[in-house]
C-alpha cells in the first residue's frame, strides 16, 4: 500500500533530478540517434540537391548563441551537403550579432573537408567554392538589392576583399543565379525572405526555425512559399540523417546526438503521467 | 549556346501593354505599373522600370525579377504626372517598351477593402452599447456561473484565516493589452475584499504604467469600503520591465512570502507556467485567467481554477454585479449568436452556390 | 576536461547554476541571482530608454535641431512625475489616458479583424476551405469537425443563459474540443522546452566545463 | 476637470487609434506616426521613472527596517546603479566617455547584456522543461472526462512528435498533427472569437468613459 502512496505523490524534486539525469547523460556520452526523415526536410534536401551547377546556395545565418543548439546543426548539415556536392555557397548574416557564429560554422566544415583533401580540386577553397558576404546595413534592403546585383550591395566580403574580384562571384549576379535561399533564424526573417526576395524576384526560400516558433511557419510550407522547412532539433537531425545516408558525409551530428535527450525526456514525462495515474486509480479503488 | 548568341544579335522582345495607375487605398506617393511579359521572359535577367516627368527623359526607378508583371513605384510626388517604360534586361541588352499613359498618384481617406471590418465593428460595438445603455434602466440580467470566480471568496477567506497574504499579478502585459485592463478591474474587486477582511495584498508589476494605474485602483478600492487607512502604498510596486527577470522575482516572492492564494490574471507569455508551478509548489490556491490561448494549457494544468478567454472579461461584471457591465455581456452574447448564424448561413451559401462567400471576410 | 578561463563565461555559468538551484528550493544563490537579474535588467532599461529613445527621439531633435513640436511629449511625459506631488497628482492621469486611449482604440479594429473576421472566414464550409487542408476528400470531414467544434466552443462562452438543454450539450462538446486542444498544445510544447534546457546544459558542460565538445 | 480632461483625452486618442486603421491618408498616418514613434515612446520612458522610484523605495524600506533578506536589496540597488552608470556613460557598446575595458576584459553594456541578462533569461526559460514534467505528473490524472481527454491528447502528441513515434505506428505522427490542426484549432477559434467580443466591450467602455476605475478616486 505504501508504494502506491509514494507513486501518487512523488516529490517534484525527484522528478527534476531524474529529468536532469536523463537529459544530461546522452549529452556527455553522445550517440547519434537515427530518425525517419519527414517530407518538409526531404523537400528541403532535394531542393538543395537539385541546384544546378551554375547556381549558388545562399545561407542566411541569423541565429544567436541562444538559439544555436537548434539552428547551428542545420547550418553545418547544409554546408556539408553543399560542399560535398560542389554547390557554390554564399554565406551572409542580416544582423551583426550572428556573424561570429557564421564564421565558426564555415571554418568547421571547411576544415572537415580540407583535412582529408589531397588535391586542390578536392579542397574547399574560399572565393572558388564559397564566399562569406558578411553583413551590410538593413535586412530588407539587402533582400531587395540582391535581386538586382549581389556584388553591388555586398561590394566587400566579410574579410574585406572586393567581391567582384572573387572567382565565384564572376558568374553569380543576382537571384537568377541562386538556387535557393536557406534562412536559419529564430525570428520572422524567413517570412521577410518570402515577402521581399521571393515575391519580387521569384527565388526559392527554405527555412530553418526553432521549435518554439514552428507553428507560425507551417502554413508557408503548405502554400509552397517555402521549398523546405527544418524545425528545431528534430528537423536538423533529419537533415543530418539525409546528408549522411545519401551523401555518406561523416562528421559530428550534434542535433542527432541531442535527440536521445529529447526522446528520453518525453518518455520520462509519459512514464510519470502513467505512474501518477496508477497511483491515483489504486487509491480511488481503495476508497 | 547558339540560341543565346542569336538572341544577342537580334535582341530580346520588349514587354508590352504597359499600364500605370494610382495605387488604390493607400496614403499616396505610390503608382502601380503593370505590363505583359516579354516573349523572351524565360531568358531575361529581369525588368527595369523607368519613369519620366515629361515623357522625354527617363530615369530608372526600380528592378524586378523575370516572370513578374507588376511593380509598385512607391516614391512618387502626389499630383505630378508620370510616364513609365518597362525594360526587358538581358546582360547589357535593354529593350524598352512603349511608354504608359501619364498617371498621377494621390492619397485616399478610406481603405476600401477594410469596409467589412468597419461594418463588423459598428454592428458588434453598437450591439454592446445598446445593451449597456439598456441596462442603465435597471433590468435584471442573468449570468451563468463561472467556476473560478465563485472560488474567489473562499480564496480570500482562506488567506484571512491563515493570516497569509494574497498575491495578485496582472502578468507581463502592457496597459494597451485589454486583458491587462480586464485584470485591473478584477484586481479592484479583490482589493475590496482584502480591505474588508484586512488581508495583506501583494501586487508586483512589470509595466510602470500598469503599476501606476493599479496603485490608483487598489487605493480607490480601500477607500470605497471605508478603509483608506488600511491601504499600504508599498503593496503595489514595480519590479522590472524584463519578462524573465519579473518571473524570477515573482517566483521568489511566492516561495518567500508563501501567499495563501495566487491570482495570475491578465496577459501572459512563457512565464505563465514558471509562476503557476512555483505557486503550486508552495501549496497556494491558484486562480488564473488569460485570453492568451497559447498559455491557457499551462494554467489549466497547474492552477486550481482558470478563467478561459472571454471569462476573463466577463469576470469583473460577474463579481461587481454592476448592471452596466452585465449589459455589455448580453451584447457580447448576441454578437456571438450573430457569428454563429453567419457561419451557418455562409456555409449554406458556400455549399449550395458558387458565390465567392469567403471574399466577404477578406 | 577543458575548463574555460574567460571570466564572463564563469559569471554566466555561475548565474545559470544559481537559477537552476531554485528547483531544489529557494536558497541564497538563487536570491543573489534573482536580485542581480532585477538590478541589471533595470540598469539596462535605463540605458536603453536613454540612448535609444530619450536622446534620439526627444532631446536631440528638440534641443539640437529645434523641433519644437516635441515640447508636447516632453511636457506630457513630465506630468508622470506629478505623482510625487499630492496636490497635483491627478495630472498623472493625462499621460495614462493618452497611452491607454490610443492602444485601446487601436486594438478594436485589429482584434475584430484577426479574431472575428479571419477566424470566421477559415471556418465557413466552402470548397475553397475544404481544399486548404491538402487532404483530398477528407478535407470535407475535417472542415465539418472544425465547424462543429468552433460553434460548440463558442456556445460555451454564452453567458446569459444557463447551460441546460441544447446549450448544455453544445457547450459540453465545446469544452471537449478545448481540452483536447490544450492537451495537444501542452504535449507539443515539451520538445521546445527540452531543447532550451539542452541549450543551457551544452553551455555549462561545453563552454564552461569543457566536458563535452 | 480632474476626471473630465483625462476622459476626453482617452476618447480622442481612442478614436485616433481606430481611425488610423482605416484611413491611409497622410494626414492621419503622419499624426499616427507621431503618436507611436514619438509621443508614446517618450511617455513610456518617463513612466519608467515612476517604476524605478517604486522599486527603489521598496528596497530602501527593506534595508531600513532590516526586513527578512534585506541584504539582497543592497545587491539589487548596487548592481542597478553600476549597470546604469556603465550604460549611461559608457554607451551601448562601449563608445561613451566612460572606459569600459581593463586590459582585455571589457564590461560594456552589450557585454553585460550578453553575459548576464541572456544567460539568466534563458535559464529561467529552461526551467520550463522541469516545470512541464512536474505539472504533467501532478495534473494529468484521469479524474473526469475533461481531464482524461486532456491527458490522452497530450500523451498522443508527445509520442507523435518523437522520432520514436512512427516506429510505434506510422500513423501516430500524422494523427498527432491532425489533433493539432483540427480539434485544437477548433477550440482555439471558439475561444478567440469570444475573446474578441470581450476585448471589444472592454475597449468601448474605456473609450466612452463608462469604465473609469483606472482613474482611481479623488476629485471630480
Amino acid at each position: 500500500m505504501k508504494i502506491i502512496d509514494i507513486l501518487a505523490k512523488i516529490d517534484r524534486r525527484i522528478i527534476y533530478l531524474i529529468l536532469l539525469v536523463v537529459v544530461i547523460l546522452p549529452l556527455i556520452f553522445p550517440s547519434a540517434q537515427s530518425v525517419r526523415v519527414m517530407p518538409p526536410v526531404e523537400k528541403f534536401f532535394n531542393a538543395v540537391d537539385n541546384i544546378p551547377e551554375e547556381k549558388a546556395l545562399i545561407i542566411d545565418f541569423d541565429y544567436t548563441p541562444q538559439d544555436m543548439p537548434e539552428l547551428e546543426p542545420m547550418a553545418i548539415a547544409l554546408l556539408r551537403h553543399a560542399f560535398k556536392k560542389r554547390i557554390k555557397v554564399l554565406a551572409l548574416s542580416l544582423y551583426v550579432q550572428p556573424l561570429g557564429l557564421a564564421q565558426r560554422a564555415l571554418t568547421q566544415v571547411t576544415e572537415e573537408f580540407n583535412s582529408t583533401a589531397e588535391t586542390s580540386a578536392d579542397s574547399i577553397i574560399y572565393g572558388r567554392d564559397y564566399v562569406f558576404l558578411g553583413w551590410q546595413v538593413g535586412p530588407i534592403l539587402a533582400m531587395l538589392s540582391m535581386g538586382e546585383s549581389i556584388t553591388n550591395f555586398y561590394n566587400i566580403d566579410y574579410y574585406g576583399n572586393r567581391t567582384d574580384t572573387l572567382l565565384l562571384m564572376k558568374h553569380i549576379k543576382n537571384y537568377n543565379n541562386v538556387g535557393i535561399v536557406a534562412a536559419l533564424s529564430p525570428s520572422d526573417i524567413p517570412r521577410y525572405w518570402v515577402a521581399y526576395a521571393q515575391n519580387r524576384f521569384g527565388v526559392a526560400v527554405g527555412a530553418g526555425v526553432t521549435s518554439v516558433s514552428a507553428s507560425e511557419f507551417y502554413p508557408y510550407l503548405q502554400t509552397g512559399q517555402f521549398s523546405g522547412l527544418m524545425i528545431g532539433m528534430k528537423g536538423a537531425a533529419e537533415y543530418e540523417e539525409m546528408v549522411e545516408k545519401e551523401l555518406s558525409v561523416a562528421g559530428r551530428r550534434k542535433a542527432s546526438e541531442s535527440l536521445p535527450s529529447i526522446t528520453y525526456a518525453h518518455l520520462l514525462i509519459i512514464a510519470f503521467i502513467i505512474i501518477g495515474n496508477i497511483g491515483h486509480f489504486v487509491k480511488r479503488r481503495q476508497k | 549556346m547558339a540560341v543565346i548568341l542569336l538572341i544577342g544579335l537580334i535582341g530580346v522582345a520588349p514587354p508590352t501593354h504597359v499600364r500605370a495607375y494610382d495605387t488604390p487605398d493607400d496614403g499616396g506617393g505610390s503608382i502601380m505599373v503593370e505590363w505583359h511579359l516579354s516573349q523572351d521572359d524565360a531568358i531575361l535577367d529581369g525588368y527595369e522600370i523607368y519613369r519620366s516627368n515629361d515623357g522625354d527623359v527617363y530615369e530608372k526607378v526600380g528592378f524586378i525579377g523575370r516572370n513578374r508583371t507588376r511593380y509598385e513605384d512607391s516614391n512618387t510626388e502626389d499630383g505630378e504626372n508620370y510616364f513609365y517604360k518597362v525594360v526587358a534586361l538581358k546582360d547589357t541588352l535593354k529593350m524598352y517598351s512603349q511608354a504608359s499613359q501619364p498617371v498621377m498618384s494621390s492619397p485616399q481617406w478610406f481603405d476600401l477593402p477594410k469596409l467589412n471590418i468597419l461594418i463588423a465593428c459598428v454592428i458588434f460595438g453598437g450591439l454592446i452599447l445598446y445593451f449597456v445603455y439598456h441596462a442603465r434602466k435597471g433590468k435584471e440580467l442573468y449570468i451563468r456561473k463561472i467556476a473560478g470566480l465563485q472560488a474567489i471568496d473562499d480564496a480570500v477567506g482562506r488567506a484571512t484565516e491563515m493570516g497569509k497574504p494574497i498575491l495578485y499579478t496582472t502578468g507581463t502585459g502592457l496597459i494597451g493589452d485589454i486583458a491587462t485592463i480586464a485584470s485591473l478591474n478584477i484586481l479592484g474587486e479583490i482589493a475590496k475584499k482584502c480591505a474588508r477582511y484586512d488581508t495583506q495584498l501583494i501586487n508586483p508589476h512589470l509595466d510602470p504604467i500598469v503599476y501606476t494605474v493599479a496603485r490608483e485602483v487598489v487605493k480607490e478600492s480601500y477607500t470605497q469600503v471605508g478603509r483608506p487607512d488600511a491601504f499600504d502604498p508599498d503593496s503595489v510596486y514595480f519590479i522590472t520591465d524584463l519578462q524573465f527577470a519579473y518571473a524570477a522575482a515573482v517566483s521568489g516572492i511566492m516561495v518567500r512570502e508563501k501567499p495563501a492564494t495566487n491570482f495570475l490574471i491578465g496577459w501572459f507569455m512563457a512565464e505563465s507556467l514558471i509562476l503557476a508551478e512555483t505557486g503550486a509548489s508552495t501549496g497556494a490556491i491558484q486562480i488564473a485567467g488569460t485570453d492568451r490561448v497559447p498559455q491557457l494549457p499551462f494554467f489549466i494544468t497547474a492552477c486550481d481554477y482558470t478563467l478561459i478567454g472571454e471569462e476573463l472579461y466577463a469576470a469583473s461584471a460577474y463579481i461587481s454585479k454592476e448592471p452596466l457591465l452585465l449589459g455589455a455581456i448580453k451584447g457580447e452574447d448576441l454578437g456571438k449568436l450573430i457569428i454563429g448564424a453567419a457561419l451557418i448561413a455562409g456555409s449554406i451559401i458556400g455549399l449550395l452556390t458558387k458565390l465567392p462567400i469567403l471574399n466577404l471576410f477578406k | 576536461m577543458n575548463i574555460s578561463l574567460d571570466p564572463w563565461i564563469w559569471i554566466s555559468a555561475l548565474l545559470t547554476v544559481s537559477i537552476f538551484s531554485f528547483l531544489y528550493r529557494d536558497n541564497p544563490f538563487y536570491r543573489f541571482a534573482e536580485h542581480i537579474f532585477v538590478g541589471v535588467a533595470n540598469g539596462w532599461a535605463v540605458t536603453f530608454y536613454w540612448h535609444n529613445i530619450l536622446v534620439p527621439s526627444l532631446f536631440d531633435p528638440l534641443f539640437r535641431r529645434g523641433q519644437l513640436l516635441l515640447i508636447i511629449p516632453f511636457i506630457i511625459g513630465i506630468l508622470y512625475l506629478t505623482r510625487f506631488i499630492p496636490r497635483v497628482s491627478w495630472l498623472v492621469r493625462i499621460p495614462i489616458g493618452i497611452t491607454m486611449g490610443y492602444y485601446v482604440g487601436a486594438s478594436i479594429p485589429a482584434d475584430v479583424q484577426a479574431y472575428i473576421i479571419k477566424q470566421t472566414q477559415g471556418t465557413i464550409l466552402t470548397s475553397q476551405n475544404f481544399q486548404a487542408w491538402n487532404a483530398g476528400n477528407m478535407g470535407v470531414v475535417w472542415s465539418i469537425i472544425l465547424f462543429v467544434g468552433v460553434i460548440c466552443t463558442l456556445s460555451y462562452f454564452y453567458f446569459s443563459k444557463e447551460h441546460k438543454g441544447v446549450l448544455g450539450i453544445t457547450s459540453r462538446i465545446g469544452i471537449i474540443f478545448v481540452m483536447i486542444g490544450f492537451g495537444a498544445a501542452f504535449g507539443y510544447t515539451v520538445m521546445a522546452r527540452i531543447s532550451l534546457l539542452i541549450g543551457r546544459l551544452q553551455f555549462l558542460l561545453g563552454d564552461w566545463l569543457g566536458v563535452i565538445h | 476637470m480632474k476626471k473630465g480632461l483625462p476622459l476626453i483625452l482617452v476618447f480622442i486618442c481612442g478614436i485616433l487609434g481606430i481611425i488610423q486603421y482605416f484611413a491611409p491618408h497622410p494626414v492621419v498616418q503622419d499624426t499616427d506616426n507621431f503618436f507611436r514613434n514619438n509621443l508614446l515612446k517618450i511617455l513610456a520612458a518617463f513612466a519608467l521613472v515612476l517604476g524605478l522610484g517604486s522599486l527603489l523605495k521598496v528596497h530602501m524600506d527593506k534595508i531600513k527596517r532590516k526586513r527578512e533578506n534585506w541584504q539582497y536589496s543592497w545587491v539589487l540597488i548596487i548592481v542597478f546603479i553600476i549597470t546604469s552608470i556603465i550604460g549611461l556613460f559608457g554607451g551601448v557598446t562601449g563608445e561613451g566617455p566612460l572606459p569600459t575595458r581593463i586590459g582585455s576584459f571589457s564590461f560594456d553594456n552589450q557585454t553585460i547584456y550578453d553575459n548576464v541578462i541572456v544567460p539568466l533569461g534563458s535559464t529561467m526559460f529552461a526551467l520550463l522543461a522541469f516545470f512541464m514534467a512536474s505539472a504533467a505528473y501532478r495534473a494529468f490524472r484521469a479524474r473526469s472526462t475533461e481531464a482524461t481527454l486532456l491527458l490522452a491528447s497530450a500523451f498522443i502528441v508527445m509520442l507523435g512528435v518523437l522520432p520514436l513515434g512512427d516506429r510505434i505506428s506510422p500513423h501516430l505522427p500524422s494523427f498527432a498533427q491532425w489533433i493539432m490542426d483540427v480539434p485544437n484549432v477548433a477550440g482555439q477559434r471558439g475561444i478567440l472569437i469570444g475573446v474578441a467580443f470581450g476585448i471589444l466591450a472592454t475597449a468601448l467602455k474605456i473609450i466612452l468613459g463608462i469604465e473609469r476605475s483606472w482613474l482611481g478616486g479623488g476629485g471630480e
